[in-house]
């Protein structure tokens, strides 16, 4: 019974903090650009503008539901659904700390430690595109179809690279578990590093890096909603609620990234050089280790903000070719490179 | 200079020329309609003159000036009655003027070729062969003035929409049109 | 019953929220044509700001949008297109005619331009001026702010809700 | 059968799929129609239409005095009115065979050379924003905040400025403007220099633009390509240098010139011709100070303006290329007929011959750094 109220407090934790996260994001997304470009940015809606996600979501729930006449009237329902579930439930299996002990007890900070996953959250990840797919054939408009084909291409392009990057982690670590990978990053590597992902992973985590920045459809992969050539891309014909939904679901897959980043190869929640466990109390390292962990996911998510405001996008042809000519080429490498050096040191 | 230009000109067209004048150093030469490839083509190719760069075609609409001359002491104001008052005696000058702006890269000079086109006969061969730069020009003379140009690939209207009934910059067209409005189907 | 309907406390609380919620998110479509799409993209950059409003996010496709700016002249040409633009404007939605042109045709009393957007759709605010100065669109913007405050955007649902019972 | 490729774009056929791109469209500007025939990506035609903000000037201009023409002319092309202001005023002023005072021509020099570089900068800064870099675009509002506070305080308009009047120019400099200028110039080339550093040799940016719609410099003359677009394929003509009027004889300045005249060509020569501009106005600033502060700013102009019956050409070099007023005069207060050459106009023509065979995304960049404005290009 008692794991059973944990389980759910743990759950409804992570659910209100990645909404929080990713209500936040749209805030810091304007901010930010605003900041980058020299203006102030919306600063009308409550202090520092901060109640701003608010508003757009009052006004977007209360905006008339359109339904184009041509449309597919249940896939386009279905889209931003499809879009936005995968992407909260890939968080379940990211560890947000290391452990808390209240009265006893130990709870680990993770809504399910599965052995396996790596492999769920690429299965999710990959399930994201379906929500563009469907959005944008369902609207029966070509900027849509459009858009969604662009997305397809560069998702499945790009999910290549990124599960081989994961996958020669993964030969590091020699576990599928997250959590494991987590732990096993405390201390230091050759010495004088972190022991963190980064540092035995560096090409690998270049390669995700980028190929997140696809699967998040950012600049400079942004080419599905591609303002200038595309108009919305396969968010075209939806307005009110349903496209808060695409937008929304949009950053808590900024989240998600950022979070399987550091969880990757920016060490969780170890701070490098330092056992926090050794000199805190079971519940302030809980904290702590939680906050650290929140601090580095909000550096990547801000990472996210910086490149968007900075960078032109790439075109069409180009992010197939980044993709298929560069990258899973790197990829393999790295990966054989990994392995053959496994092989060798064991 | 503008004298050598005349002369230059003249060599090179010889009876093409119909008349030819000088103003503040702009030199115009008319010649006749039927010839217009013919005349701006040995324009470009005379090695002396060279006038490889169309800048620009348009038309004009004489229609007001004619009425003018005819009666000098009254001036015409509105110009949406001007189609229903009757002709001058005699056969009238052409209507239409399409003037065509050379210039020459290797020389800066530039040349204004003119002909005249009657309203009975509106159509000018087209010069796009010579200059594809004579395309939308042509379209715009023809939206503008209903001259049209054989010859052109693709003459349909440029800046009024299709099925636009009148041609806007003739002097009898008024100002402020004749209450035309576009609709269109949705399906 | 009383609380859902007529002026009750509830109704008139939801009210001002959702009035708020549209009030500091009024997403533009700008659909500048002419001079004044210049004093527009004025206006959303860096040195006047419409987005300190939260006027941001220029959504090209009018089912996102809620402001239709419309700065600039439109020609008969183009009416059909300004009239089906705005047809597929979600509600709730508002203009704002910015300049001359758009709120009468301005300097342009000619065969091929409309004489004022207002003949094809309705038309909240006009700012005049030619073109008006970004500081004429942000006021708009404000009036059109002021409008959105003294709607009563549940009212009618909701009685005619509790009516229909 | 005209109607259905209105507004609905018509109907794919055969293998090719229909896009209709505008007129509401974030890269349109407003009012250009593109209807694209795409194979996948790749666009296989494309089919301009203009006219969207066809507003009759011409005509317009039929019934307006030859003063109250000169308001119309700044809503050509309204990046850089005062451009187009200079070039009717020196069209009307050669009709009547007027001489303009030095120090009035001065003034327009340096005005006319503020205007190109506002009128570049909106070029380079909407570049970025169609090819997915909002930021420059900012930087360069900014400075441009900074030349239109120059234009309003001399003539109290910010973008329509009707500057200048039919032979000379109506006030002098106002005081300030060393002040201004001073505080401007280093601005300016601070703006120019951070696009420089964000865009130029971002290896996304280069990509998406060398070698994106090339044009060789024969195709660009037969098509009649002036201005930026025409000397990004390699061809030195700028009739500053070619035909020098006013008193841009006088002044030293180079004219920047491209190779392939591909996107990224045309993006450099107007970032490079910001640069001469300014040396330009530093220039004509120089002499204006050498001038008598009560020398002349008009020619002896009667109140109402009526020409000798004949018809004269003229053409500057404005911001976007050769910018031609032709002016045909009966004698009366009115000009019989008024043709402009817009520059962008040949240009864009050009479109379908540009991006045939590129792709949807280098339709945008091409129609971004040809920079179409809608008001000359329709008028």
């Amino acid at each position: 019974m008692n794991d059973w109220v944990i389980a759910i407090i743990k759950v409804v934790f992570i659910w209100v903090w990645t909404l929080l996260v990713a209500v936040v994001m749209t805030w810091v997304e304007r901010r930010g650009a605003a900041m980058i470009q020299d203006r102030l940015g919306p600063n009308r809606a409550g202090p520092f503008g901060l109640f701003q996600p608010l508003a757009d979501g009052i006004k977007l729930f209360t905006k008339e539901d359109i339904i184009p006449a041509n449309a597919n009237r249940i896939l386009f329902i279905l889209g931003p659904i499809l879009f936005s579930l995968p992407a909260f439930s890939a968080y379940a299996v990211v560890p947000f700390g290391d452990k808390i002990v209240i009265a006893g007890k130990e709870i680990i900070l993770q809504v399910s430690d599965v052995n396996v996953g790596f492999l769920y959250v690429v299965a999710l990840g990959s399930m994201a595109v379906y929500g563009v797919i469907v959005g944008g054939w369902a609207s029966n408009n070509k900027f849509s179809i459009l858009g969604g084909l662009r997305s397809t291409a560069q998702l499945i392009s790009y999910e290549v690279p990124w599960g081989l990057a994961l996958l020669a982690a993964a030969l590091v670590y020699g576990t599928f578990s997250l959590r494991e990978i987590s732990i096993a990053q405390q201390g230091t590597f050759l010495g004088f590093l972190p022991n963190w992902g980064i540092f035995r992973q560096p090409l690998g985590f270049l390669l995700f890096i980028v190929a997140a920045y696809a699967e998040a459809n950012r600049v400079p992969f942004d080419l599905p909603e591609a303002e200038s050539e595309i108009v919305a891309g396969y968010h075209t014909e939806y307005g009110s609620m349903r496209l808060g939904l695409y937008l929304f679901g949009e950053y808590v897959n900024l989240c998600t990234l950022s979070a399987l980043m550091v969880t990757l190869y920016f060490g969780s929640w170890h701070l490098p050089y330092l056992n926090m466990e050794a000199f805190l109390g079971p519940i302030s390292y809980g904290i702590a280790s939680f906050l650290v962990f929140f601090l580095k996911v909000s550096f990547f998510l801000w990472l996210f903000v910086w490149v968007r405001w900075t960078v032109p996008r790439f075109r069409y042809d180009q992010v197939m070719g980044l993709g298929w000519k560069s990258l899973i080429p790197l990829a393999l490498a790295n990966l054989f490179v990994t392995a053959l050096a496994i092989q060798l040191t064991v | 200079m503008t004298m050598d230009l005349l002369k230059g000109v003249s060599n090179c067209l010889g009876p093409l020329v119909v008349a030819s004048g000088e103003f503040r150093g702009d030199v115009t030469v008319e010649v006749p309609k039927a010839r217009i490839a013919e005349v701006l083509a040995r324009l470009r190719d005379d090695p002396n003159l060279a006038y490889d760069f169309l800048v620009d075609l348009f038309g004009v609409d004489n229609l007001d000036l004619y009425e003018k001359a005819a009666k000098p002491k009254k001036k015409t104001e509105g110009e949406g009655d001007a189609a229903e008052e009757p002709k001058p005696a005699g056969p009238p000058p052409p209507r239409f003027e399409v003037i065509y702006l050379l210039l020459s890269l290797s020389t800066n000079r530039r040349l204004h070729v003119k002909v005249r086109v009657p309203e009975d006969d509106l159509s000018v061969p087209s010069v796009t062969g010579l200059w594809k730069a004579a395309t939308w020009p042509e379209r715009e003379v023809y939206d503008m003035f209903g001259i049209r140009f054989p010859g052109h690939p693709d003459l349909r209207r440029l800046l009024m929409w299709d099925e636009f009934p009148a041609h806007p910059l003739r002097k009898d067209y008024p100002l402020e049109g004749r209450g035309e409005e576009r609709i269109l189907r949705y399906e | 019953m009383e609380a859902y309907t007529g002026s009750g406390w509830l109704l008139t609380r939801l009210e001002q929220l959702v009035n708020w919620g549209r009030k500091r998110s009024p997403w533009p479509l700008p659909y500048g044509t002419a001079c004044c799409g210049i004093e527009m993209m004025c206006a959303l950059a860096s040195g006047y700001d419409m987005a300190r409003f939260g006027a941001e996010r220029p959504s090209f496709s009018p089912r996102q949008a809620d402001v239709l700016i419309e700065a600039g002249t439109i020609t008969k040409k183009m009416t059909p297109i300004l009239r089906r633009i705005y047809d597929q404007m979600a509600e709730p939605k508002w203009v704002i005619a910015m300049g001359a042109c758009a709120c009468s045709g301005g300097v342009f009393r000619t065969y091929s331009t409309l004489q004022g957007i207002d003949h094809v759709i309705p038309v909240d605010v006009y700012v005049p001026g030619c073109p008006p100065r970004p500081e004429g669109l942000l006021f708009a913007l404000l009036k059109i702010m002021d409008k959105i405050d003294m709607e009563h955007p549940l009212r009618g649902e909701i009685s005619s809700l509790v009516e229909g019972k | 059968m005209v109607n259905e490729c209105v507004v609905n774009a018509g109907h794919s056929t055969g293998d090719y799929v229909t896009i209709n791109i505008g007129p509401s469209h974030p890269a349109m500007h407003g009012t250009l129609r593109v209807i694209a025939q795409t194979d996948g990506e790749t666009v296989v035609k494309a089919d301009p239409e203009i006219g969207y903000l066809h507003r009759g000037v011409e005509k317009l201009g039929e019934h307006l005095t030859y003063h109250q023409f000169i308001p119309i002319t700044d809503r050509l092309n309204y990046c850089s009115a005062i451009a187009n202001n200079v070039s009717y005023e020196m069209a009307v002023e050669k009709l009547m065979g007027l001489e303009v005072p030095e120090k009035a021509q001065l003034i327009r020099v340096i005005m006319t050379e503020l205007a190109r570089i506002a009128d570049h900068q909106v070029l380079v800064g909407i570049l970025g924003v169609d090819l997915g870099a909002f930021t420059p675009f900012f930087y360069l509002i900014i400075q441009r905040e900074e030349i239109y506070e120059i234009f309003e305080w001399y003539n109290g308009a910010r973008l329509t400025n009707t500057f200048g009047r039919i032979g000379g120019v109506e006030a002098d400099l106002p005081d300030d403007f060393d002040a201004r200028w001073r505080e401007l110039r280093p601005n300016l080339f601070k703006a120019i220099d951070e696009t420089d550093k964000l865009l130029t040799h971002n290896r996304i940016w280069m990509d998406r633009t060398i070698g994106v719609t090339a044009f060789s410099p024969e195709d660009a003359l037969a098509w009649g390509f002036t201005g930026p677009c025409l000397r990004a394929c390699g061809v030195k003509r700028d009739l500053r240098k070619d035909e020098p009027y006013g008193l841009y004889d006088r002044f030293t300045f180079d004219v920047p010139i491209g190779k392939n005249g591909d996107v990224f060509d045309r993006y450099m020569i107007r970032m490079k011709e910001m640069e001469e501009s300014i040396k330009i106005i530093d220039q004509a600033y120089a002499m204006y100070q050498e001038m008598a502060p009560d020398a002349p700013l008009m020619a002896k102009v009667p109140k109402v303006i009526k020409p000798p019956v004949g018809e004269v050409y003229h053409a500057t070099e404005a911001p976007n290329g050769e910018l031609g007023f032709f002016i045909k005069s009966d004698g009366s207060d009115k000009p019989y007929r008024i043709k402009i050459r817009p520059p962008c106009y040949m240009v864009y023509q050009a479109f379908p011959e540009l991006v045939k065979g590129e792709m949807i995304a280098d339709l945008i960049a091409c129609l971004s750094s040809l920079n179409v404005i809608a008001g000359e290009l329709d008028r």
